[in-house]
């Protein structure tokens, strides 16, 4: 199984990344993207990262997926710096033969990269920075995968 | 013993990283907590309450109890966000 | 919200339906792309359908979607005709505030598309054509939803 | 009364749709289904097992007792294969 994962500041697309995945033969590729929303007066986000740990996190995660599901591919790109509203954030994209598998994995490597993975935003509001504090809800969605 | 900041953390103790040698009673990522809390300021505030902060040792996600070695690698910063 | 529905021969483009759900505002879109499988010597499919009803069908699960979730928009795209090894079937994207909904209703709506909308395929191996039986599994997939 | 075969439905009775005036007593689903295997040949075979064929009146998915009119679309099918 492939597992691709890019932290990097510039753009991904959709198109490309499943594309690469389809040629692994699988029938079922769910995609998850996130954006910036604009809601709430939120103009940008800035988004850091711990260099290393993100993409060794990004890993264990996928190997975690890959061992309870059968599947054909995991793509991950995270990006990083400042991204205006209605910019991409995040791409997940897991491949396997049928969908309930790639469903399954692609909700569990969110969850996970959500709760896990050494990532920090700053919400951007009338020019001011204002951390993000992680959401309870967050938690609350790893446990289920326990 | 190389530490690092993110987030607010960072922004607290006002810098990235930094080389340490901590004393010898430093033995777990409390007891490095503890030690950075002592040296007041940014650091004190940083480090006032622990259940606001995660650590990780050489790039792990590691316990307020973990032991530590002069050679590891520890970072502090608040819950992830990212996603 | 919207709710795009297309049934047709063409392929589809993954990041045009997701940057038309972008324009939403949605933080979050789920996407299902089938394809189809290269495995157990298929070589195409042949997919046909019941049209109007299909439309109406498909219209219908996507309003009980949305009376479930806070979406911002929907998509279901699904071919019809011969589909060679590798081709895009079908396409199901979601678009919410959030990642939960927009999981559940994609995998929602693709439950109810395999059970209820009125499409019947025929595999091809080795040249001649078999049409594929429902599977109990698609029906199991249903009942979690009532 | 208008109906339609889709899949090997179609392919056993040997067309895609065709129009039929019943006699007076083919009320449902069933009724019509009953109907229509007496045909012989194709359609005996095609309606020989309900069980493996499903019922859309009006475009809509109906069960085996659904009632049905001479203005009604009436489609004969398999369990549907889509996705």
């Amino acid at each position: 199984m492939g597992t691709h994962i890019r932290v990097q500041a510039e753009d991904f697309e959709i198109a490309d990344e499943t594309a690469a995945l389809a040629e692994t033969g699988a029938g079922a590729i769910v995609t998850f993207t996130g954006r910036v929303r604009g809601q709430d007066g939120v103009s940008a986000l800035v988004v850091e990262h711990y260099p290393g740990m993100t993409e060794r996190e990004i890993a264990r995660i996928a190997a975690e997926a890959e061992g309870r599901w059968p599947l054909l591919g995991i793509t991950v790109i995270h990006r990083v710096g400042r991204l205006n509203a209605g910019e991409q954030i995040v791409l997940v994209a897991a491949a396997a033969a049928h969908r309930k598998s790639a469903f399954e994995a692609c909700e569990f490597l969110m969850d996970y990269l959500k709760s896990e993975a050494p990532f920090w935003k700053q919400e951007e509001r009338a020019g001011a920075l204002v951390w993000v504090e992680a959401k309870p809800a967050d938690d609350a969605a790893l446990r289920r995968w326990r | 013993m190389k530490l690092l900041y993110f987030a607010w953390v960072r922004q607290k103790v006002g810098r990235g990283e930094e080389i340490l040698a901590p004393p010898a009673n430093v033995r777990t990522v409390a007891d490095l907590a503890h030690h950075l809390r002592l040296r007041g300021n940014g650091y004190a505030e940083a480090f006032s309450d622990m259940t606001r902060l995660r650590a990780a040792v050489n790039q792990r996600h590691a316990t307020l109890d973990a032991a530590i070695g002069a050679d590891d690698e520890i970072a502090f910063f608040p819950p992830v966000t990212g996603g």
